[in-house]
């Protein structure tokens, strides 16, 4: 009992059997700066782009110019400890500090380029920094208060920027059949907009069939990653979040060159498969119980799932808005435009018919009810931000019919994406033992309403 | 001679220890300030609860701890406060499977099964005010002491009503309240009810079952248990001290090695 | 001195939400006098309280004050004045007084921390932090608490650190635990207290650059007493900072001389007699009604 | 049909302290209540459907207890008060509730109410695109179009276009009036207090839209013949923000020596600023509502399609209507207030102040968390600025 509640620090075993396929698919993100940086360095625009779920990423790709996503970026600034003096900057330059973690990064990082170092890129910036922008491709999807944070770049850049459009997915109302076409016209006048707007700004016409190849290369790439977490559903779980997250850019924003990116999805698939096979878990000890972490990750300390890891506690499943769903069947179409304006409306429209079956009202909800169903979750991990609203204003209604449904308990943990000053791992730790017997209790209840996990 | 179990609580504000022999009695206890060093800190309270018990370091068979503190506490082993809440209540008010413990640094609301295993729990939040230490700082602004907060807030006859959550806010707001003209025994009675509101707040995805028991620091001020009860509608134990909680669950799950 | 026709006087009250404060002023605006305690629960009597100290202080009475200006959380509590202004019109005014040249201004209070930007004595912006605790002398105190030091002992300790901690918690009530979890790793008393006056002044000093900081500047409030306290100011400012003697009191002191500023406008405009009288008046009639309460 | 037995700033004064009497009496005679949070859905369609349109407001006053356990606590604590309170069953006169995607929080809360409030069986969900681009108004078109037809279905009846004309010319109607109260403000003192007015706006919120109207004509019949005596206050100032629904701020000010002359929040002129176009058809709704209310929640591409971007161009083009109050309303400071974790309108503020620095009208930024009493530290931080005026 004594050593699950306090990990031995002498262990030197690490805690997370990380897969292998995981570092190519890292490198390729961090490659992805340094090659921009040097593309600029020679002249070459960079376009800062806000995660947009494929509607942007793949014209720009498409037209051969190099892009930077500072809310990657900002996890980077996290992860190597470099956040605090753009976070600070962010604040000090007026910016309620309730905001984004990413982008009081973002907003601190241009403010200290353009303010304090001439339009040079700040020297603590890790990766070499993001080069100045040529574009700023705002979005709002998924979170609102993005693309107002990159409309406030403008105190520092004049870059011109535009603002992606995309239905609102997760409501009943958008996702009845019946829109469907009316929405797609909707993102196919945008996307055309869009593309005359871009070859204007770059004085480059658009490379249709690139955008085709690239878009078909999107739908392998989706193919093969909703494959892996599909695999991931094994027991043991095959593969820990934290590789997830290291893993993630090439498909999240097709960070890097596709092709490549697709080989390296299916040799993870591949690893993945093999461990399945071997009943090889993600984590070096043993599978004591299974976690799903709800929503986005405390990039600052990572290294503290070793811990849990050390406990026997395996993530097998993480964060559902950074998964992209199975891809829609885009052959009966053929404008590049509409094939990606369905790619994209794809992301989440594709929840709604369970969560109408459920009579579920919120799609988040329903998400993770399939996703604890479909992994056997003994916990869920609640990660509320104090900066975020999007990520954490549904965690509540999520654990309530967690348990509701499934009698899944919930361990609530506040923090934030960037500033690791509001996360506390030692309060964790000390709660742990006792999420541990929740989790055993629920194990039972659910058992005697006849679930089998 | 039989064995003899050792639970230290090494709390933000203080430290506490318990002993207990094979029948589960305490035989010891003690409890001290926290101070700085946890080291000499357990080592003086584990003093206290063995010369009370009348036995040498030596009798001890097996020690566990617990609390912010109690990594340095040199026991055989440590627990979250949360298990060692439910285990301590559960010997103390076998009945009981709601907790309710409202110690100096936050508070938690604990549900448990008839053996004292912990069905689910829920810790306060960053911004919330369901902690004893509002109560000290108010305290301090009143200049009374804290064992007068409870028997005071009960003469109250219209309790001040505060509408925020974080306690600097409370805190300036008590001050509003003061310059006001509102009486102590009305800002205490107050205090009460929003921590009492907190708590309730807390109960969010557990489902209470009673009997109730209100631990923690915050279980010496009557006049908070009264807010709570009234608010959750329930008549809640408490021990007859409920600091020791924590300290004598650690020493019961120390007992099971 | 009863016949003797009393000199003009004018007098600043500062009931802070800890501390309560007086100032008297003579007609140039030195100070003849000046007091400071504990607030407590009732701001009325405590008004009173001190300024009966501050006029024995000076060697005066009452009716040789002709005006009097209360600042401060309390400052509706105090009956017999003959007006209010915030502390932080007043805070800018004494400090002004003090450094004529100051241009910025950087104030910690138990509950909450102002900075003024001053412009030819005049207060033209500022910002204040009473959201949080951290930055402010209430994280000081609850730092104290935890440590079970005096406020300026723990202040002479923290200098003997040369690498302070670093203290990430932004919440007060974390950043005590955080105290606690340094402690037990068994990190030195004085680098943690250092990291604490650090994290203090890093929080200040954010707020202030919001409105850019321009030397001079001045640092006042009861932590400037702190010798702990103005190391960190400097070290985070990057620039020395001044203190008054006394700087607990720049707000009663500013308030004292708004007084006088006011009565010289009630002079010129002829009101001032009728002034005193109402005040006298006031004053009497308080303090009997006060008798009576006890 | 108006059963009011006082009329005028007395009649607002009593509908501003028990919104939901007049409601409640109508529904008895059968009417159907609608209610909305927030501005984007389309009044005058609900209005055109012979029902009461209801706008939802929290209530600073009651601590938000409920809430709790179905959102986390850094959200709008104003939604979150909407959410409290519907648990609390306060909204039981209600048929039906419309929210907009004004902002992600603004979904969440019709997602929950669905969830966990049992009054208002109709809910209805309008998505709001995110910028004002030629399509995303054609889509919004759309989306009106869709609340049109399920609230057809509540009804068993079609939307009749000349009902939808009259509607959208009641509601222009109400419009002028408010423009016309807002000018009794220019005057030095202004006719009529911002506690005055915030009654009076909150009551349009709570009437049928003919009754307020009427209430309108009866207000600005009395305050014309108010006689002005001179000011004794040190300055003329603005509000900006988000919904404020209380007198409380206003009082707050008001009482700190300066007059509050004009606003731009959702409770005033954002909400009557701009009036609905000829043909008055689903088209002019979307262009009204979202183009022209200037709410920040939407991305208004000033420089659309420019391949250069002029930070200063931008914000003129994105607040000079601000400074056309300004010079308006001889303003001479301006109060941002918003509530806590918004944010649109926080990452506004840098924006919006160095904005005012330009026009060379000062500004101060206050922070609130929806709770009456958390203005109470705010009050030092408003008389101070006010003192900086004078």
């Amino acid at each position: 009992m004594s050593e699950t509640a306090t990990p031995a620090k002498t262990d030197q075993k690490r805690a997370i059997n990380r897969l292998k396929s995981m570092y190519p698919l890292r490198n390729i993100v961090q490659q992805d700066y340094i090659d921009t940086l040097k593309a600029s360095s020679e002249g070459k625009p960079t376009v800062w782009s806000m995660l947009n779920y494929w509607e942007g990423d793949l014209p720009l790709k498409a037209m051969g110019l190099n892009i930077v996503y500072p809310e990657n970026y900002a996890t980077l600034l996290a992860a190597s400890g470099a956040a605090e003096p753009f976070l600070d900057a962010s604040d000090s330059d007026g910016f309620p500090t309730h905001m984004c973690g990413y982008g009081r990064s973002t907003i601190g990082y241009s403010y200290r380029m353009m303010k304090e170092h001439g339009g040079k890129i700040p020297p603590d910036a890790p990766l070499g920094g993001m080069a100045k922008p040529a574009l700023l491709l705002g979005s709002g999807i998924i979170c609102d208060a993005r693309f107002k944070w990159f409309q406030s770049l403008a105190r520092y850049f004049d870059a011109p920027e535009w603002c992606l459009e995309m239905p609102m997915m997760a409501t009943y109302e958008g996702s009845e059949p019946e829109l469907e076409d009316y929405q797609v016209k909707f993102l196919v006048k945008e996307l055309k907009d869009f593309i005359s707007f871009l070859e204007k700004l770059f004085k480059q016409k658009m490379d249709w069939a690139k955008l085709e190849e690239l878009i078909d290369l999107a739908v392998k790439i989706h193919e093969t990653t909703s494959n892996i977490s599909e695999a991931r559903k094994a027991i043991p779980g095959p593969m820990h979040a934290t590789d997830f997250w290291s893993s993630m850019p090439p498909s999240l924003f097709f960070a890097g060159d596709m092709k490549v990116a697709l080989k390296c999805y299916q040799d993870m698939l591949a690893e993945v498969q093999e461990r399945v096979k071997n009943k090889e878990s993600g984590i070096n000890y043993p599978e004591r119980y299974r976690l799903i972490f709800a929503e986005l990750p405390p990039w600052h300390s990572l290294k503290f799932f070793d811990k849990l890891a050390e406990m026997g506690w395996n993530f097998v499943f993480e964060s559902f808005g950074y998964h992209n769903p199975k891809p829609p069947d885009l052959s009966k179409y053929s404008d590049p435009c509409e094939k990606l304006a369905r790619l994209s409306r794809n992301f989440m429209f594709n929840v709604f018919p369970e969560a109408k079956a459920e009579g579920i009202q919120n799609p988040i909800v329903e998400t993770y009810l399939k996703i604890a169903r479909g992994f056997k979750a003994d916990g869920f991990f609640m990660h509320p931000l104090i900066s975020c609203r999007a990520a954490s204003c549904s965690l509540r209604t999520v654990q309530h019919w967690e348990q509701e449904k499934l009698d899944i308990p919930s361990l609530w943990v506040e923090g934030d994406i960037i500033d690791k000053r509001v996360f506390n791992p030692q309060e964790v730790l000390a709660r742990a033992e006792a999420f541990e017997q929740t989790m055993d209790h629920y194990r039972k209840v659910r058992k005697s309403k006849g679930l089998d996990w | 001679m039989s064995a003899c179990y050792l639970g230290i609580d090494i709390g933000a504000a203080a430290s506490k220890a318990v002993v207990i022999d094979s029948q589960k009695r305490i035989i010891g206890g003690g409890v001290i300030p926290s101070g700085t060093n946890y080291v000499t800190t357990a080592a003086a309270v584990k003093a206290e609860a063995l010369e009370q018990a009348g036995l040498q370091p030596a009798d001890i068979t097996f020690s566990a701890a617990t609390g912010i503190g109690g990594r340095n506490a040199g026991a055989d082993s440590y627990h979250g406060v949360i298990i060692c809440d439910a285990r301590g209540v559960n010997l103390t008010f076998p009945g009981a499977r709601t907790i309710i413990d409202i110690g100096g640094q936050g508070s938690q609301v604990i549900t448990m099964d008839e053996n004292g295993r912990v069905i689910n729990f829920n810790v306060s939040e960053i911004c919330a005010t369901g902690s004893a230490r509002l109560l000290h700082v108010v305290a301090r602004i009143l200049q009374i002491s804290i064992d007068e907060i409870g028997p005071l807030s009960l003469r109250a006859t219209k309790p001040s009503s505060f509408s925020t959550s974080c306690t600097v806010f409370l805190e300036t707001e008590v001050i509003t309240r003061i310059s006001q003209g509102d009486s102590p025994e009305d800002i205490l009675a107050g205090i009460h009810r929003s921590i009492a509101d907190k708590i309730s707040g807390m109960s969010r995805g557990v489902t209470l079952e009673k009997d109730f028991a209100t631990i923690g620091g915050g279980a010496l001020d009557i006049g908070l248990v009264q807010a709570i009860d009234e608010k959750l509608g329930v008549k809640s134990l408490v021990p007859g001290n409920p600091r020791l909680m924590a300290a004598l669950g650690a020493a019961v799950i120390a007992s099971e090695h | 001195m009863e016949n003797a026709t009393p000199a003009l006087f004018f007098a600043g009250i500062d009931i802070g939400s800890t501390m309560s404060k007086a100032v008297v002023v003579d007609a140039q605006g030195t100070m003849r006098g000046y007091v400071v305690g504990p607030t407590g629960a009732e701001h009325r009597r405590r008004a009173n309280k001190v300024m009966e100290d501050v006029l024995r202080t000076a060697g005066i009475t009452l009716d040789q004050v002709a005006y009097i200006i209360s600042t401060g959380y309390g400052r509706v509590n105090v009956p017999f004045a003959d007006k209010q202004v915030t502390e932080l019109t007043c805070h800018a005014k004494g400090v002004a007084s003090l450094f004529p040249e100051v241009r910025t201004a950087i104030d910690i209070g138990g509950q909450d921390a102002k900075v003024l930007k001053i412009k030819n004595g005049r207060l033209t912006d500022f910002l204040t932090n009473d959201k949080c605790a951290a930055g402010t002398g209430r994280f000081l105190e609850v730092a104290a608490e935890t440590l079970g030091l005096g406020l300026n002992e723990m202040g002479r300790i923290s200098l003997q650190s040369d690498t302070p901690v670093k203290i990430n918690s932004l919440c007060t009530i974390f950043a005590q635990q955080e105290i606690i979890s340094r402690l037990s790793e068994g990190q030195p008393l004085t680098d943690i207290l250092a990291g604490v006056y650090i994290a203090v002044t890093t929080r200040v000093v954010k707020l202030a650059r919001q409105i850019k900081v321009e030397p001079p500047v001045v640092f006042t409030g009861g932590v400037a007493k702190n010798s702990g306290m103005v190391k960190a100011m400097e070290v985070v400012l990057g620039i020395p900072v001044l203190i008054p003697q006394e700087p607990l009191i720049t707000g009663a002191l500013g308030a004292a001389i708004l007084a006088r500023d006011e009565a010289f406008k009630l002079v010129q405009d002829g009101h001032y007699k009728s002034e005193k009288k109402q005040l006298s008046e006031a004053y009497i009639e308080f303090t009997e009604k006060n008798e009576r309460k006890m | 049909m108006v059963t009011a037995t006082t009329k005028g700033l007395s009649r607002a004064h009593e509908i501003y302290a028990n919104r939901g009497r007049r409601m409640r009496e109508l529904r008895k005679s059968g009417k159907k209540i609608i209610g909305y949070i927030c501005l984007y859905p389309p009044v005058e369609i609900i209005t055109a459907m012979g029902m009461v349109p209801f706008r939802i407001f929290g209530d600073m006053s009651e601590p938000i207890t409920a809430a709790d356990r179905v959102s986390t606590t850094v959200v709008c604590p104003f939604l979150r008060s909407i959410i409290d309170l519907g648990i609390k069953g306060k909204f039981d006169f209600l048929d039906g509730a419309v929210g907009a995607h004004t902002c992600d929080i603004g979904m969440t809360t019709i997602i929950a109410w669905r969830d966990y409030i049992k009054d208002a069986p109709f809910t209805h969900l309008i998505d709001v695109p995110h910028t004002d681009h030629a399509p995303a108004v054609d889509y919004f078109e759309g989306q009106i179009n869709f609340f049109k037809k399920h609230i057809e279905e509540l009804a068993g009846e079609k939307l009749d276009q000349d009902k939808l004309k009259q509607a959208c010319q009641l509601h222009n109607k109400q419009r002028k009036l408010v423009r016309e109260l807002y000018d009794l403000r220019k005057s030095d003192p202004p006719k009529l207090t911002s506690m005055e007015n915030l009654e009076v706006m909150v009551s349009l919120f709570s009437l049928p839209v003919e009754e307020g109207n009427e209430l309108l004509e009866e207000v600005i019949k009395d305050v014309k013949e108010r006689s002005i005596k001179s000011s004794q206050k040190k300055a003329r100032l603005m509000v900006w923000g988000p919904v404020f629904d209380n007198t409380s701020l206003y009082e707050l000010i008001e009482s700190s020596g300066a007059d509050v002359v004009v606003d731009d929040t959702c409770v005033g002129t954002r909400a009557f600023w701009a009036d609905v176009k000829a043909p008055y058809d689903l088209h002019a709704l979307a262009q009204r509502y979202l183009v022209d209310i200037k709410c920040p929640r939407t991305y208004r591409d000033t420089q659309h399609q420019e391949t250069e971007r002029d930070y200063d161009k931008d914000l003129d083009s994105r607040f000079s209507y601000i400074k056309k109050a300004v010079t308006d309303w001889h303003v001479n400071g301006v109060i941002l207030q918003s509530v806590k974790y918004c944010d649109t309108h926080g990452y506004e503020v840098p924006n919006l102040r160095h904005y005012l620095d330009t026009l060379g009208i000062p500004s101060i930024y206050i922070e609130h968390d929806y709770s009456e009493r958390s203005l109470a530290p705010i009050k030092t931080r408003v008389e101070a600025f006010v003192e900086t005026l004078g």
